[in-house]
């Protein structure tokens, strides 16, 4: 089912900086990745560490301010900006949001909002555009006889996700990038999206970019696993292996913090203290080292660049926690 | 918060600009030769070069409004020449009515409207709630003109006190009970008008606030009631009603020239409304424009007031 | 996936109720009152009213009878056609300035709100020192010396003085529609820009443009008689209610009834138009714009 | 007094009902439980399933209009149910206090933080202005935030969610409450900051010897920090237990369902999730019946007639509301 040789998306040095002068932020800063066919790639990390600002950057909803964005080849970074190329390619990545509720129009109907990708692009119309709706109504649970005529505000935010999923789905993109869209879900809708997105992977072909800041859900739908900090990816590998045998000391931290529902499970005294600095004024050399426990003089200096600690499994970090597999 | 206020200043120095230029332009909207419809019929050719030098109005356009601003600089607003006075000297002798009648109508307004507004927010929808909202409402409706029609009514046929002539405004200087007195109906018409507008904007914010997760938050702290209307709810619940003060006290201007225009309250409404029926167009530009720029400041004053009650707003 | 389909089939499916108020026969009160006085300042001229101009010197300060029904001013003219005639004034003032506060203000405020960047920045930079401009200083001042006024004039003056105020409460309705996922969404989908204004912004902005579009003619209603109380609006003798409450000031003692009629005409009007808007607001739930 | 002085507090058929357009509204129905001096409890539940307002109502914190309390609340030994404001005033604070949801709404954006520590303590023990200062101080350095006589006069929006959690938390413990309701206390931070205040409130709890209520939806976050847990559903309590018991020995088909339906850590990737059909009921249109009925797997035609009550399973203190419940699987494995 993955095809892991060939990349559908590259990523090179993507950079994001908000504002300018003094007030700039980088909120990403330089990052690189692939996402090979027919993979879910998770990017994890913590609240303001760039994760959906990378996410958003690479549809170009957010400009980014450098690097390259390579789709099967097209450069987006280079595409016109509102132009009808640029427009044209997000037809093969689609996007879902956080907030199901916001990310529907309250005063559309749902037939309609799943139909806009369509009528935007008016690639089918009349007797096979209402077929295809109600198809993919069907397909995500929603009975588009009983319920395809109401307006989106009448919906909970489970079905309104389901919605959005359908709509993403009616240009049959190739990636689907996911951002937090089960955070704001019950724990037993939340199971119910979950396992719709990965029958619908299964039946669509697709490839998914899926960011969030829960780590066990990540792990549970991911491939590969990404996880950055303060605008940068510390480690890259894996889902099981990475969560099995860390190498990025903040990556052990996050897992460490990791609430399991489990009552024997133990209680990590060693937790992560202080909190993350402000992207608006980075440590130098690795942004990690003010809360790490092993940096050195080094770490201050010199930022760590990306190395291979196992097949496809990259740390940057200048000390990584040795890794031994059983 | 510094970068904030230097941006406000150089906003407020930008506006009266426009302010100026707006005030100089209005001269050019009248027909024919300026001079002479200025100074109206039977003027002296002394009497036109002295507006022709004031207007510089042999150069070019730009140059006649360097003249002209200069000359304010220098508090020389011209010389009316229907009545022959100075217009600063008008101003000057109309302003402190205005400030006066401003200041005691604001006091009533917010005296009213803050206790009156924190009741109904206490029971939003109860019936002090509905019977306060449905008068406020109401009296939203009825421009000061008319208020001030039915208080005149009011007061001369069912009171029986006869509301007198021009002469009826009594200055401060000379005696306070009666300046009271005289100021009392026009003070209590202007109130009423913006304690409807405060009343509203704060009630509304006050319902929002006390559903604030905070406001629970400090009643789980166990203090009362009243701190908590006063302490936690008034002070985050205040920003509009500041902001509504600063743009109201702009609009209520124009209500205050239609209560002086009736009640003979010699301010600058009087003076203005009196001019404009006069052709006096260089007291009008000369009223039109200080009061321009004092509406303006008063903004200014308010937004400041603002960041200092909500230390949010210049922070983002 | 037929069983997630049927996961969702036993259960009612409208969780989120609407709470919604139903309008209420006041609302619709209100409305009847506004359909009736732009009837009657439509139709005045063919409508059985006696002429609002002719003084019927035999019945001077009388009051409400059958023949004048809210009886006639100092010079004989009948109060009940003055004031429906009077109302041609005030509405057309009123929906007017509207018209030209919207048409300049409201695409601005949208354009600006979507576009955001430069554009905006000027433009809301220029709006905003507009606004602190006393408006209605300016439009006294412009009245008084663009002479002779006409009902034309008055019109451009108020609704350009409009036009920053519309451009604040448009702009900020749109930005806070604007940052909505869902038009994002959109843009994901490859909406053009167009599209999205159309489909996405303007029904979500429309009933708060609405809303505050009566609550603005309300406004500009009674500045029109503020000015024509003060002698700034259309020339007499034509009727408007400003003016005609103007007039009763002389004959207050004598006739009362010529201040009060004009004076129950507007405030009737003004009223309703300020539920209605009220209402509308309350009913679309637009919290997040503070008109 | 009446209650046996190990029991802080009683909770005894406590029923919460909002009076709403579409109805009454039953929020909170029949609850009963009791919490012993320095115990922590979970309460857990998904939204809607009441928790929040049960945590609100022990505290006599519901809102004051359109809802009817009934039923008991025997706050070391204080009832608090029926009683005014002003009486509840007087143990809000001292008897118990809360640390709420969202930090971000929980403090007032407009006061220093100091003088919202500071308030409490003047107006509640009658503290000098100096002396609550100090003490406002030493209760942020308690609560673990750096460089506190700076924080005392800073507003909350210049503190980051963690740190203004630490300082909701410092309020809650201004007059050292003998109980603590916490309600979702760590929801909206991040993993590692969660950690922080779970340990912080571990640590607090027992240094000050003080009883907590944690109430989440996160199973998480209740599973090694609580020697009992409350599970709700619909406004009732569907299972109570010690954590083990409810972890291990669980007979109620719901509480299998929350533990089964959310995603493991140490699943392997791609594990499938265990979901149960549809969502949370709307409190509105509650059947006569069970309440989890429509979306529980074993349900007969009495689940859907007849209420269950809680009934009493194998180990002591642990009850079920299940006309079906689950055979138990893994044996006994309460020490």
């Amino acid at each position: 089912m993955t095809d892991t040789t060939r990349p559908l998306l590259k990523v090179r040095d993507l950079k994001v900086i908000f504002g300018k002068g003094h007030h700039a932020v980088s909120a990403v800063a330089g990052v690189s990745f692939d996402i090979f066919e027919g993979e879910t790639l998770g990017l994890v990390g913590e609240s303001g560490c760039g994760k959906s600002t990378t996410g958003k950057a690479l549809m170009r909803i957010v400009e980014p301010s450098s690097g390259s964005i390579e789709l099967d080849g097209t450069d987006l970074t280079e595409l016109k900006r509102g132009g009808r190329q640029l427009r044209n390619i997000r037809t093969r990545m689609q996007m879902i949001f956080q907030d199901p509720i916001s990310s529907l129009n309250p005063r559309r109907r749902v037939k309609d909002i799943v139909a806009e990708p369509l009528d935007c692009w008016k690639t089918i119309s009349g007797h096979e555009r209402d077929v295809l709706v109600s198809d993919l109504l069907s397909k995500v649970g929603i009975d588009p006889a009983v319920y395809g005529n109401r307006y989106a505000r009448q919906f909970s935010g489970g079905q309104c996700q389901r919605i959005s999923i359908a709509r993403s789905l009616a240009m049959r993109p190739k990636l689907l990038i996911c951002d937090e869209m089960v955070s704001a879900l019950d724990v037993s809708v939340q199971a119910q999206i979950l396992n719709l997105l990965e029958d619908l992977k299964a039946e669509y072909g697709l490839t998914l970019l899926f960011i969030a800041h829960d780590l066990a859900v990540v792990k549970n739908v991911s491939d590969r696993v990404a996880v950055m900090y303060l605008g940068k990816i510390c480690e890259i590998g894996p889902a099981d292996a990475l969560y099995e045998a860390p190498a990025h000391p903040y990556t052990k931290f996050l897992l460490g913090a990791a609430l399991e529902a489990d009552p024997d499970s133990p209680i990590h005294s060693q937790v992560l203290e202080g909190e993350p600095p402000s992207p608006m004024n980075p440590p130098s050399g690795c942004r990690f080292r003010t809360r790490c426990p092993k940096a050195t003089e080094l770490c201050a200096s010199d930022e760590p660049l990306a190395q291979e600690v196992a097949p496809g499994h990259q740390v940057a970090c200048h000390f990584p926690l040795s890794i031994t597999r059983k | 918060m510094l970068r904030y206020v230097i941006r406000r200043i150089l906003m407020l120095i930008g506006i009266i600009f426009v302010i100026s230029i707006g005030s100089f332009f209005l001269i050019h909207l009248l027909p024919g030769n300026i001079t002479a419809v200025i100074e109206g019929p039977g003027a002296s050719p002394e009497n036109q070069a002295k507006l022709y030098k004031l207007l510089g109005l042999n150069r070019p356009i730009y140059e006649q409004y360097f003249v002209w601003i200069n000359n304010i600089l220098h508090g020389n607003l011209g010389t009316s020449f229907i009545s022959q006075t100075s217009v600063a000297t008008t101003i000057g002798n109309a302003l402190p009515i205005d400030l006066e009648m401003m200041f005691l109508s604001q006091i009533l307004a917010f005296a009213a409207a803050i206790p009156m507004a924190m009741r109904s927010a206490r029971k939003p929808d109860g019936i002090v709630d509905r019977f306060f909202s449905a008068g406020s409402f109401t009296m939203l409706s009825v421009p000061p003109f008319i208020v001030v029609i039915l208080l005149v009514l009011f007061v001369t046929y069912k009171l029986g006190i006869p509301h007198t002539g021009p002469s009826s405004y009594v200055s401060l200087r000379a005696d306070l009970i009666g300046n009271l007195e005289s100021m009392a109906l026009p003070a209590i018409t202007l109130a009423l008008g913006s304690f409807v507008i405060y009343f509203r904007v704060l009630r509304s914010d006050l319902i929002a606030t006390l559903q604030e997760e905070f406001i629970t938050m400090a009643r789980s702290k166990g203090i009362s009631q009243r701190r908590i209307m006063w302490r936690h709810a008034f002070r985050p619940s205040s920003v509009a009603l500041l902001g509504a003060a600063g743009v109201n006290i702009g609009g209520l201007l124009a209500g205050g020239f239609v209560v002086q225009y009736l009640l003979n309250i010699p301010g600058l409404g009087y003076t203005l409304i009196a001019s404009i029926n006069t052709d006096d167009y260089l007291l009008v530009q000369g009223i039109v424009l200080v009061v321009s720029v004092g509406v303006v400041l008063i903004n200014f004053i308010f937004d400041f007031i603002i960041n200092i009650v909500d230390p949010r707003i210049s922070r983002e | 996936m037929s069983n997630t389909f049927l996961e969702l089939e036993e259960l009612a499916l409208v969780e989120r109720p609407e709470k919604k108020k139903p309008l209420g026969p006041l609302f619709w009160i209100c409305v009847g009152w506004i359909a009736l006085n732009i009837f009657g300042a439509i139709f005045a001229n063919v409508l059985p009213l006696q002429n609002p101009l002719f003084q019927d010197y035999g019945a001077i300060n009388a009051g409400p009878s059958l023949h004048h029904l809210f009886g006639t001013d100092d010079i004989g003219r009948d109060i009940f056609s003055r004031i429906v005639f009077g109302s041609r004034v005030s509405i057309t003032v009123g929906f007017g300035s509207m018209v030209i506060g919207f048409g300049i203000g409201a695409p601005l405020g949208m354009l600006a709100a979507f576009r955001r960047g430069r554009f905006d920045t000027i433009v809301t930079t220029f709006m905003y020192i507009l606004l602190a401009f006393p408006a209605i200083i300016a439009t006294i001042a412009v009245l008084s010396f663009w002479t002779p006024r006409s009902v034309f004039k008055i019109i451009l003056v108020i609704g350009l003085a409009s036009v920053p105020l519309v451009y604040r409460v448009i702009r900020t309705a749109t930005l806070s529609v604007a940052t909505k996922d869902y038009v994002v969404a959109a843009k994901v989908q490859g909406a053009t820009d167009r599209r999205i204004l159309m489909k996405e912004l303007l029904p979500n902005i429309a009933p708060i443009g609405i809303s505050f579009l009566l609550i603005g003619v309300a406004t500009v209603i009674a500045l029109e008689g503020t000015l024509a109380f003060l002698g700034l609006s259309v020339v007499v003798p034509t009727p408007s209610w400003g003016n005609m409450i103007n007039e009763s000031r002389t004959v207050l003692q004598q006739n009362p009834w010529l201040a009060i009629f004009p004076s129950l005409a507007l405030c009737f009007f003004l009223l309703s138009l300020n539920f209605i808007g009220d209402r509308l607001r309350s009913h679309f739930d637009v919290t997040e714009v503070k008109l | 007094m009446s209650v046996t002085p190990e029991k802080l507090l009683v909770v005894n058929d406590l029923s919460t009902t909002f009076a709403t357009a579409g109805g009454p509204l039953p929020a909170v129905a029949n609850v009963s439980f009791d919490l012993m001096r320095n115990e922590t409890i979970g309460i857990v539940g998904e939204s809607g399933s009441g928790k929040t307002v049960l945590s609100r109502t022990i505290m006599g914190l519901q809102p004051r209009t359109n809802v009817t309390v009934t039923g008991s609340v025997l706050l070391n030994g204080s009832e608090m149910v029926g009683t005014t404001e002003s009486f509840k005033r007087g143990l809000w604070g001292t008897e118990v206090a809360m640390v709420f949801q969202d930090p971000m709404t929980s403090l007032n954006p407009v006061m220093r933080i100091g003088k919202q520590i500071d308030e409490t303590l003047r107006v509640r023990l009658g503290m000098s202005k100096q002396d609550a200062k100090a003490r406002a101080i030493e209760l942020l350095e308690l609560v673990g935030i750096p460089s506190p006589s700076q924080r005392y006069d800073a507003f909350p929006g210049q503190l980051s969610g963690g740190m203004r959690q630490r300082v909701v938390i410092a309020i809650a413990l201004a007059c050292s409450p003998k109980l603590l309701m916490a309600d979702e206390p760590t929801t909206g931070l991040d993993v590692t900051i969660q950690a922080q205040i779970l340990n912080l409130l571990d640590e607090l709890k027992e240094r000050l010897h003080m009883s907590v209520v944690l109430v989440t939806h996160d199973l998480g976050v209740v599973a090694t920090r609580t020697s009992r847990i409350v599970v709700m559903y619909a406004g009732r309590i569907v299972e109570i237990g010690s954590t083990r018991d409810v972890f291990a020995n669980h007979r109620m088909p719901y509480t299998r369902a929350l533990l089964e339906s959310s995603p493991k850590v140490s699943n392997a990737s791609h594990t499938r999730l265990i979901t149960i059909p549809g969502r949370p009921p709307n409190l509105l249109k509650l059947t006569q019946g069970c309440s989890f009925a429509p979306r529980c797997a074993y349900a007969s035609d009495k689940c859907h007639q007849e209420r269950p009550e809680l009934q009493q399973a194998d180990q002591p203190g642990h009850s079920f509301a299940c006309w079906n419940p689950l055979p138990i699987t893994r044996g006994d494995s309460a020490s």
